[in-house]
């Protein structure tokens, strides 16, 4: 059985108790709502998108801590990127999670710094759509503020 | 060490239960969620490889001897669990794939014949989504109206309004006990109640059944349903039992073998009860082993189970709090006569999914979530409890477990 | 021993099933009765067995280790479930109690969302009820017409009509093989057939499942479904095969946990798929039971299994025919590539109740009556038939078993 | 296991082969139809019916050697009785097959002769139905008859 201590790494933990971006965005930023039916979790992506930039993104919702920490560390890694940067980093981050579709191109040379201590995650596969989570709101809220 | 007001010896019982006497990573397992669904005994694992190895054939169908005798103990599970809940007739007893099957099949087959647009149907805030989404199937489809009894603050069902809900509705269903608070209805009452104002009494016994004697003719019920799975039995087998006369005038549900006496080019008609109501292969190893599991609870005695939930819930109720004080919340009654040993709580702001991970690496076992009862989830104010569930097998060393794994959780949080 | 022009070794593969090596009063079971059930081998109980002991836990609920290993397990035969009949997807593998159910849930489901009164279903003659009566009862609610596909003399479905039937038709939903006369109709030809017409096109796969390699895709059905206990699996549970973008598309069927995203107060919202059709507890020992009969299943190839059959049918054919001339009326093609090893027949005017019953004496299980098929026999000009049906475990023994009991029916009427 | 012999006794083989009262009555004499649904059987009692007496009886229909030889049986043994004797004679008929409702009185001094041969029966639950089919077709015959 893989330890707990793969799942709970210290920056999961300090992302959880201090969450980063946390709030909400006045429109016309874009909000996209995402729920983990297993457990109950609900999260919001607040999305400022302009000129294929993320300016600014935000989240609220409840959740356990890894959907919290790492909703809270993509927000972090995805501000300033263009929409096409954020896609691609979203995709290395869901290979990270074995959870590439087949065919899916994934930019290997990404790095994706401090997500990656959400690798444990992996070993508990129940956690998995929580870690998730927010970026799949997020990939919602891309496709909103593009169309 | 079962607990000191406990009547039955549940070390002993646990050693019936092959999971409970395994170990993960070397530690014993300590199964705390029954109220989703039970470990399996000897007795009914056996009973079922016994049948499959010996006795497996058609049942109702053809008519050589192996296929007579899976008939005979096809049927004798029927007799075993229409004298388990003291049913008029083994016409009243359908086998269904689980509870959830035979909430849908009294929503369709008898709601579909008797709700019309405007027709009351009341549940309460406390019912599983099993006892919801079927009914909000036909207010879409049907323009019925539901109503809801709401809950007092101390997690009881708040009986103040109910004339007044009951007033002109067609149907009450409601839960015999919450599988999120332990509150146990006073389903007697309700029933009359319900037949009071003229409404059909459906009870949803899933965590009554297992736990407690049940006389559905004392109950005074028209319906009842529960699951095998949570009562020692196993998976893909429910039971609906209903009024003959109910079930008679009822249509069919599922159409197809077994529950035809007549079919042609240009319609059919149905068999007798409960034939009716079966249609297709039946779980028929699965029907056997239910009966095995009722022959093994009635061995303990219901009244016993009973009686050992009563005191693990005084026990584990006592423990939590002189162990954590504030820092657990239990939802849900503190009176151990009025609840069964289901307790969902919140410990220490930590997240329910994150508790019950961490309270897994000692292979304490409890649900963190929103245990299909989602409406309730947002009436006590959580998104998401951790729910520890007690049943016959479980012993203080259990609870005691829990408190420690609990422990262990604030230290990482 | 097993057939002389069979490629595999029936007579060791029967060994593997408890039942088949057993005796009653002395004398060995021949068991021919399988496309009514099939007898279940020792790998499939163990593998039940061994679940409820070590690993038994809810699914899809909790997060702790027992119950996401349950999950894992649970997980995996729906992923073998659709390499086995090659799905596009795991999402389009639903988890039925029968094939039954399957066949209601797209006639409740699919049929209530898309068909309205005068909407044309057609169906064939040889349809088991199972494929009829959810038909029916959609007529008696809807109003929709129902149409025939007839058989030709030599059971085949006579398809001359069959553009004229279908022109208009929403549905045409057929068996692969007929479990009385043993016919395997041209599926491919037929699903192309539906789609010329604009037609939906749904396969009771029932009886070829079991028997023959199976794959959806080359197919082209809309829908298919097919029962666990018919395929060397547990009883309880069933397959719903639809393409992704119908089941999609579907309003849901039962409602409860597990197929709900959302409830709330005011209305839920359904699950993804699988889930939104899976709802309740399912049968999850016996879901894990049907992994392990399709690996049986493919560790002995159901190419071979095919082969083995045709032989079987040769083998019978010719045997019954020699030894009892005009004494045995077979309701069947003769041709053993055109038809499944199960066989309908009538024999020197022995009601076949009496018949099966006389060889039961000898232990030869075989089925008497109208097997679900009533239309059909009475256009084959029966009230009932014995039919004896051969799988992957029987002999040539078995069909001399047969033939000998037979004669000695004789003696008695 | 019980003996085929104890099923085919003599007698029935001889009502099966050579049956009694086959055919019809027209009107008024009263029609009523029955069916195994297992098996597919099915029964049609004629029943003529004249101040309280069962002037005469008839049967046609298919059926297996048991079913069409209690029928036959039955047709010998009721002809020229009362209703009510042909009520008392059938629930001795059905306590012998093991089938009395709990507390109907069943009159035991009641002999069924030849019909007795049908006791055999009782050692194979599944035939049960074949030998009742025509004595429940009867009883609805009655009620028509006499409502
Ligand atoms: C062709 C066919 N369709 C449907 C069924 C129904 O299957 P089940 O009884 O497992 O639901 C059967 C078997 O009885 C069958 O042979
Ligand atoms: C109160 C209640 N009702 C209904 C159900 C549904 O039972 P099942 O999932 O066995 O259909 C459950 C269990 O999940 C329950 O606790």
């Amino acid at each position: 059985m893989p330890g707990i201590e793969d799942l709970y790494r210290e920056i999961i933990l300090d992302h959880y108790r201090t969450p980063r971006n946390r709030g909400e965005l006045p429109p016309p930023a874009v909000c996209t709502e995402g729920n983990n039916p297993l457990c109950g979790d609900d999260i919001r992506i607040y999305l400022d998108v302009a000129d294929g930039v993320v300016r600014d993104v935000k989240f609220s919702g409840q959740g356990c801590s890894i959907s919290q920490s790492s909703t809270s560390m993509m927000t972090v890694a995805v501000k300033g990127k263009t929409i096409e940067e954020v896609r691609a980093f979203v995709r290395r981050f869901k290979h990270m999670m074995t959870l590439s579709e087949d065919g899916e191109p994934v930019d290997q040379s990404i790095k994706l710094g401090d997500i990656e201590a959400l690798q444990g995650v992996v070993k508990f596969p129940v956690r998995i759509k929580c870690a998730t989570l927010g970026w799949n709101t997020l990939l919602e809220g891309l496709d909103e503020a593009t169309k | 060490m079962t607990g000191a007001n406990s009547v039955l010896d549940a070390a002993a019982i646990r050693r019936e239960f092959p999971i409970l006497t395994s170990e993960i990573n070397g530690k014993p397992v300590v199964y705390l969620d029954s109220a989703n669904t039970s470990q399996k005994p000897n007795v009914v694992i056996d009973a079922m490889t016994t049948f499959m190895r010996e006795s497996y054939a058609p049942i109702n169908r053809s008519a050589y001897t192996l296929a007579a005798s899976a008939t005979e103990k096809y049927e004798g599970a029927r007799a075993a669990v229409a004298k388990f809940i003291n049913a008029n007739s083994t016409n009243e007893i359908v086998f269904t794939k689980n509870a959830t099957e035979a909430l849908n099949l009294v929503a369709y087959s008898w709601g579909r014949a008797n709700l019309q647009r405007g027709d009351v149907v009341v549940l309460t805030h406390m019912e599983h989504h099993a006892n919801i989404v079927p009914w909000q199937m036909l207010q879409q489809e049907r323009g019925i109206e539901l109503r809801w009894v709401p809950l007092t603050s101390d997690f009881q069902l708040d009986l103040s309004s109910l004339p007044t809900l009951l007033a002109g509705a067609k149907v009450f269903s409601f839960t015999a006990m919450s599988n999120v608070l332990g509150t146990i209805n006073p389903v007697e009452k309700l029933c009359a109640a319900a037949h009071a104002a003229g409404a059909l009494a459906i009870v949803d016994a899933c965590q009554s059944v297992p736990h407690s004697p049940t006389d559905v003719r004392a109950l005074g019920a028209d319906f009842a349903m529960f699951s095998s799975h949570k009562m020692c039995g196993p998976s893909g087998v429910g039971v609906l039992w209903g009024r003959e006369a109910l079930l008679e005038a009822m249509p069919p549900f599922l159409g197809g073998g077994n529950m035809i006496s007549e079919v042609r080019l240009d319609g059919f008609k149905c068999a007798e009860l409960p034939a009716k109501f079966e249609a297709g292969t039946p779980p028929i190893t699965e029907v056997v082993g239910l009966g095995a599991a009722i022959e093994f609870l009635n061995g303990v005695g219901m009244a016993n189970i009973r009686q050992h939930e009563i005191a693990m819930s005084s026990y584990a109720l006592e423990m939590l709090t002189s162990r954590f004080g504030d820092d657990i919340t239990i939802h849900g009654p503190r009176n151990p006569e009025l609840r069964g040993a289901t307790f969902s709580f919140a410990f220490r702001g930590i997240h329910p999914h994150d508790l019950s991970q961490v309270l897994d690496q000692s292979n304490v076992c409890v649900r963190a979530g929103h245990h299909c009862a989602k409406p309730l989830m947002k009436i006590i104010g959580a998104n998401a409890t951790a729910r520890a569930s007690f049943y016959l097998y479980n012993t203080t060393q259990d609870a005691d477990a829990l408190a420690d794994a609990l422990d262990s959780a604030s230290d990482i949080f």
